[in-house]
């Protein structure tokens, strides 16, 4: 007990936990949570990446190979290289997701989640297919 | 002390109370409504309620085989006119909840649809899938939001009714959350408290359902009626005895011995036939698949677990859809505390204390013998329910006299002066009594739980499914000695803040009031009826029993019976006949 | 096979103490023992002070929620036989004011039920004597989930959001606000969603998921809550592009 | 609270940009940012590249692509803020940075794209 607690008869006072700043290292869901968010950092990232590239390109030749230089450097590659594991991770928890927001129903039933979810995974591989072929070959 | 005022208070938030509370705000809007609950309202035991309700919807149903159907049902203790009352009430009420929003199961086509039950002739019992009651308790609860001049105190625990110059005037509760005690005053109070399951060992009852109203009002001298029936229900699982709906059988589950023979043809119930039959069979009344459960038993032919001997419901034959779409609860129960899956397994079942036919006396309009005083829901017995209460007849009764209460409170209220000041002096007795009995008290050594349990075995060994005066007389004896023991019990938690202790210890000493009574009304019935079947006096005997029980307290805390006579107006008594 | 376990349960008495603490209690181990009965067990011998909330013991009435080794739980649904050996840590529901022991506050919570306007709102009434309202199957599929929450407030101590920020209108009251909406009798959705498409109701919400994870009666509040926002800026787009389309 | 906020607008901005994130981002920056400079694919040409950019076509999706997920940053970033760090206090603050940063953004990918010779 301690001395310096005071109890106002009829009026007990609420004990209230303040939750922690790093909330979100507690438990491995909320990680996972911030994780995701944390991934916009890197969509941000690419959104730079490309107008420098596209600054670059409207620069000329040469400006535009010196950005291929640096991209080659050991440090763009890595940061590349986290920032393409953060996007493939949005990309994950983003479709998995839309069952959530977009129930689909057809005859009355709702459809099972993944059934919503799949339809976005092969549109996925085909935009990305059709990007791939404009980059490299169009 | 804090007072408050209000026109009508209502003592309890479940599906009768929330019911009364919109009556009376819709009779009249301008009286100021107050809604007492030791829980908070959707936390009332109506939420449990799975199997549905029953209310003539359908164009080959009349309320005459509805009014008929609950008569026999109740082996003619029912008071006809307050059946006819009921069934004839009964659709509108449903409808009205319908209108409010309640996610009622619906045919193809979009109209209501109905389920058979339980000694009911025609297919009649509205149901939402099998959660019935949370569907109802939740849509009363919401449409009551909407309404402000209803106050809500919520975990407030009425410990007395203020009674004074011969009507109520308010109760007395006590604040959960900083243990402040209030008093309520109003002009009318409304018991709607529900029922007493907790008196027995083994009961679907959940925990707040110890019987609190009815030892109010016994205490404020009001009669309780018909105590000594108390319903068995069949299927309750073996150990925490969560109930297994009636419907599971309506919807065509069979009911089976030891030996997987569907034994309930041996007792009078009509042949087996692959699909349900009405009032035949698995869908006879209560009551007696109970007794027969019990004879099973006797002979040997049930099978024993570590907790009792049970038999087996089994619903495989339904199929998975069936199963998934009508009674969805029933198989998540099951799996959950059961761990089994009725889709492949037979379910355990045993009889299971469920439901009080007995209550508060009341006259039609839900008003006791008090002045001022109302009852209605479980608590109550208006009467419509007799020896034997048929399954889903209850929830449609909260509404029925729950409306039927709210409306006769508001029209008293409106003509009835304030309450005096003397309930105020009577009020601060209370507190002390609270005071010095429970909450400065050290010395005593009783344990709660002990004398709780030792009530509980009592009252099961005197007043179980079958009696004898001998042991009933045991039960009285034993009981007594319990009241004396109570006055010694411990209480070790002195705080003021939520102490459910001292809620547990007076829920205590409602239940022994409770228990009391049932022994006493059930010790003075020498004959066999519906739920109350005595070895000693195996037959019915209209002659001398056609009566209700009024059970009233004495000043020095015994009890004596008077007997009311039974009304009966269109359907003289007879033989209960079912499976023909 | 094991005898006995351990529950380590989290005390609060104001009377005495600023902060919770913790206390152990040695409980007999039965396979067929909720954590809610090992709490009985310890009101019943061991210390009848302990103070926390139950009733039906079905999981249908809401009252028994507690973190059980950090987790929301119905106390009346959790087996013991999960955490053998033990030991059980008990606390009360995350993010609520504690009052007693294991009971926590809930006002704040059921405001907001009554804040999202949970009743049928209807331009008209249908006059009792014209029947019910019809609704098919599959017009009463469509709200029928949001309609079996418990108010359990398990959602709740799930959601860091409320945690963070007790404006936040939160997972069941707007799945509820969701249930109405939903429902074919209905004409209120205009109504609450004026109310909802401020800050604090909806949008607050960053589809942590967890509510839906925790929801002991698959009323699925994450999903509830997305579908309004969908709704709330197609009507925001709408009353934009079409200003005399609403009142 | 009493006025419509603008939260459904951004809303819509910050769901439209994580579609476009989620299909388009992953494939981009696989191409640019590992396989061409290790040489796992041979990195097109500066004129190819070009002829791609420079038509109207292409230059929308790329508008779109920079604008609407900058503003799926903006309000993602906006409550990682307020919820990781609880910092909702400096409110205005932070709305600025965010959907200003990708006001920002969306304006100068607009001129960078509209310069493309
Ligand atoms: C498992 C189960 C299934 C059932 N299924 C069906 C069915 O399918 N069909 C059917 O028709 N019937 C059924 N019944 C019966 C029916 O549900 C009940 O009879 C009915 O719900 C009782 O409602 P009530 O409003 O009278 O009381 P309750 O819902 O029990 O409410 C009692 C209220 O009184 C309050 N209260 C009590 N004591 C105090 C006090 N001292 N101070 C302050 N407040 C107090 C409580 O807080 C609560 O709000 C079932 C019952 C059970 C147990
Ligand atoms: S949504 Fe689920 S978790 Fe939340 S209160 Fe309702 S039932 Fe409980
Ligand atoms: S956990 Fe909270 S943030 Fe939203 S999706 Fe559920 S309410
Ligand atoms: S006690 Fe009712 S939900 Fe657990």
């Amino acid at each position: 007990m301690k001395e310096t607690h005071n109890y106002t008869l009829y009026h007990p006072k609420w004990y209230r936990e303040r939750v922690s700043t790093y909330w979100w290292a507690r438990q491995w869901s909320y990680f996972r949570f911030i994780l995701r968010e944390l991934s916009s950092i890197f969509v941000a990232y690419f959104v730079v990446l490309i107008l420098f590239l596209l600054h670059a390109l409207s620069q000329g030749p040469e400006s535009y190979a010196a950005i291929q230089e640096w991209l080659r450097t050991p440090f763009a590659i890595t940061l590349n290289f986290i920032s393409l594991l953060f996007t493939l991770f949005h990309t994950i928890t983003w479709f998995n997701l839309t069952p959530r927001a977009m129930p689909v129903r057809i005859g009355g039933k709702r459809l099972p989640d993944w059934m919503i979810a799949a339809p976005n995974y092969v549109a996925w591989v085909v935009i990305s297919a059709i990007v791939a072929w404009f980059v490299i070959g169009g | 002390m804090d007072i408050s005022s209000h026109d009508v208070l209502l003592v309890g938030g479940g599906g009768a109370g929330l019911r009364a509370a919109i009556a009376v705000s819709e009779t009249n809007p301008k009286l100021k409504v107050a809604v007492v609950s030791k829980v908070y309202p959707m936390r009332s035991h109506t939420v449990s309620a799975e199997g549905g309700a029953a209310a003539v919807i359908k164009s080959n149903d009349s309320l005459d085989e509805h009014a008929y159907d609950t008569v026999s049902g109740g082996d003619w203790m029912s008071d006809q006119d307050a059946v006819e009352a009921f069934v004839k009430e009964a659709p509108e009420e449903m409808l009205r909840l319908e209108h409010w929003g309640c996610p009622w199961s619906r045919e193809p086509d979009g109209h209501i649809a109905v389920r058979p039950f339980g000694g009911m002739k025609k297919e009649r019992t509205w149901f939402a899938a099998d959660k019935t009651g949370f569907h109802m308790l939740h849509t009363l609860f919401q449409t009551s939001l909407k309404y402000n001049a209803i106050t809500r105190y919520d975990e407030f625990f009425v410990t007395k009714l203020l009674v004074d110059g011969g009507r109520v005037q308010g109760v007395v509760a006590i604040e959960l959350m900083s243990g402040k005690i209030h008093a309520i005053l109003a002009k009318a109070v409304i018991l709607c408290t529900g029922g007493c399951g907790r008196v027995f060992p083994f009961t679907t009852n959940a925990n707040i359902k110890n019987g609190d109203g009815m030892a109010l009002a016994y205490r404020a001298g009001v009669p309780l009626k018909d105590m000594e029936f108390v319903q068995y229900h069949p299927t309750g699982l073996p150990f925490t005895g969560i109930l297994i709906t009636e419907a599971a059988r309506s919807e065509g589950g069979y009911l089976l011995n030891k030996d997987g023979y569907r034994y309930l043809q041996d007792y009078n119930l009509g042949t087996p036939q692959p699909k349900p039959v009405l009032r035949s069979m698995e869908l006879g009344p209560r009551d007696r698949l109970s007794q027969a459960f019990v004879k099973e038993m006797e002979k040997g032919r049930t099978i024993d677990t570590p907790y009792g001997p049970v038999v087996h419901l089994d619903i495989r034959h339904l199929g998975e859809k069936i199963i998934n779409t009508k009674l969805p609860f029933v198989r998540e129960l099951c799996l959950k505390y059961q761990n089994i899956d009725p889709i492949k397994e037979m379910i355990p079942v045993r009889p299971v204390v469920h439901y009080m036919m007995g209550g508060v006396h009341t006259d039609l309009n839900a008003a006791t013998a008090l002045t001022g005083l109302y009852a209605a829901g479980e608590v109550a017995c208006v009467s419509i329910n007799g020896a034997n209460r048929l399954g889903s007849n209850s929830l449609t009764e909260l509404l029925v006299f729950g409306a039927r209460a709210g409306k006769a409170a508001a029209a008293f209220a409106s003509e009835t002066a304030e309450p005096g000041s003397h309930v105020v002096a009577q009020a601060m007795d209370e507190q002390r009594r609270l005071e010095r009995q429970f909450l400065s008290k050290t010395d005593g050594r009783e344990s709660i739980a002990t004398i709780r349990e030792e009530m509980q075995a009592t009252i099961e060994k005197g007043a179980g499914i079958y009696r004898t005066g001998d042991l009933l007389a045991q039960a009285a004896q034993n009981l007594r000695r319990l009241q004396e023991r109570f006055q010694n019990v411990a209480i070790t938690d002195h705080s003021y803040t939520f102490n459910t202790e001292l809620t547990a210890v007076l829920e205590l000493a409602f239940m022994l009031d409770v228990a009391e009574t049932i022994v006493q009304s059930a010790l003075q019935r020498s004959e066999s009826r519906g739920a109350h079947q005595r070895t000693d006096f195996p037959k019915r005997d209209d002659e001398k029993y056609l009566a209700h029980s009024l059970i009233y307290r004495n000043e020095d805390g015994s009890s004596r019976l008077e007997y009311l006579p039974v009304t009966i107006t269109r359907w003289p008594p007879a033989e209960r006949v079912y499976g023909k | 096979m094991i005898d006995t376990i351990t529950l380590e349960v989290a005390r609060y008495r104001p009377e005495q103490e600023t902060e919770p603490t913790f206390e152990r209690f040695e409980v007999p181990f039965n396979k067929d023992w909720v954590v809610l009965d090992a709490l009985n067990y310890i009101k019943d011998r061991l210390d009848g002070s302990l103070s926390y909330r139950w009733s039906c013991r079905m999981g249908v009435c809401g009252s028994c929620g507690m973190m059980v080794n950090g987790e929301p739980k119905l106390t009346c649904a959790t087996f013991l036989s999960k955490y053998v050996p033990g030991p059980i840590r008990v606390e009360p529901l995350r993010y609520f004011p504690v009052v007693r022991d294991l009971a926590v506050e809930m006002t704040d919570f059921m405001d907001k039920l009554k804040s999202v306007k949970p009743w049928i709102i209807r331009q008209e009434e249908r006059p009792l004597s014209e029947g019910e309202y019809l609704q098919t199957p599959v017009q009463l599929d469509n709200y029928k989930q949001f309609s079996m929450c418990i108010n359990c407030m398990i959602c709740y101590a799930a959601c860091p959001v409320y945690g963070l920020d007790h404006h936040f209108i939160g997972p069941a009251a707007l799945a509820l606000a969701q249930r109405y909406n939903m429902d074919s009798r209905d004409q209120g959705t205009d109504e609450r969603l004026d109310l909802l498409s401020q800050h604090e109701g909806i949008w607050g919400c960053t589809f942590v998921g967890e509510c839906t994870k925790a929801c002991p009666k698959n009323v699925d509040p994450a999903g509830a809550i997305q579908q309004y926002k969908l709704k709330a800026a197609t009507e925001w787009f709408k009353s934009f592009l079409m200003p005399w389309g609403r009142k | 609270m009493g006025k419509r906020s603008n939260e459904p607008l951004v809303w819509s901005l910050f769901s439209s940009g994580g579609v476009i994130a989620a299909f388009m981002i992953p494939i981009l920056l696989f191409l640019f940012g590992l396989a061409f400079p290790l040489g796992w694919i041979e990195a097109p040409g500066y004129e190819q590249i070009m002829t791609l950019v420079r038509h109207p076509l292409t230059r929308l999706v790329l508008f779109g692509l920079c604008s609407l997920p900058l503003f799926h940053w903006a309000h993602r970033f906006r409550f990682t803020l307020y919820d990781g760090l609880q910092i909702k206090h400096l409110n205005e603050l932070i709305t600025v940075f965010c959907y200003g940063g990708a006001v920002v953004g969306t304006l100068l990918a607009g001129y960078i794209l509209w310069n493309i010779p």
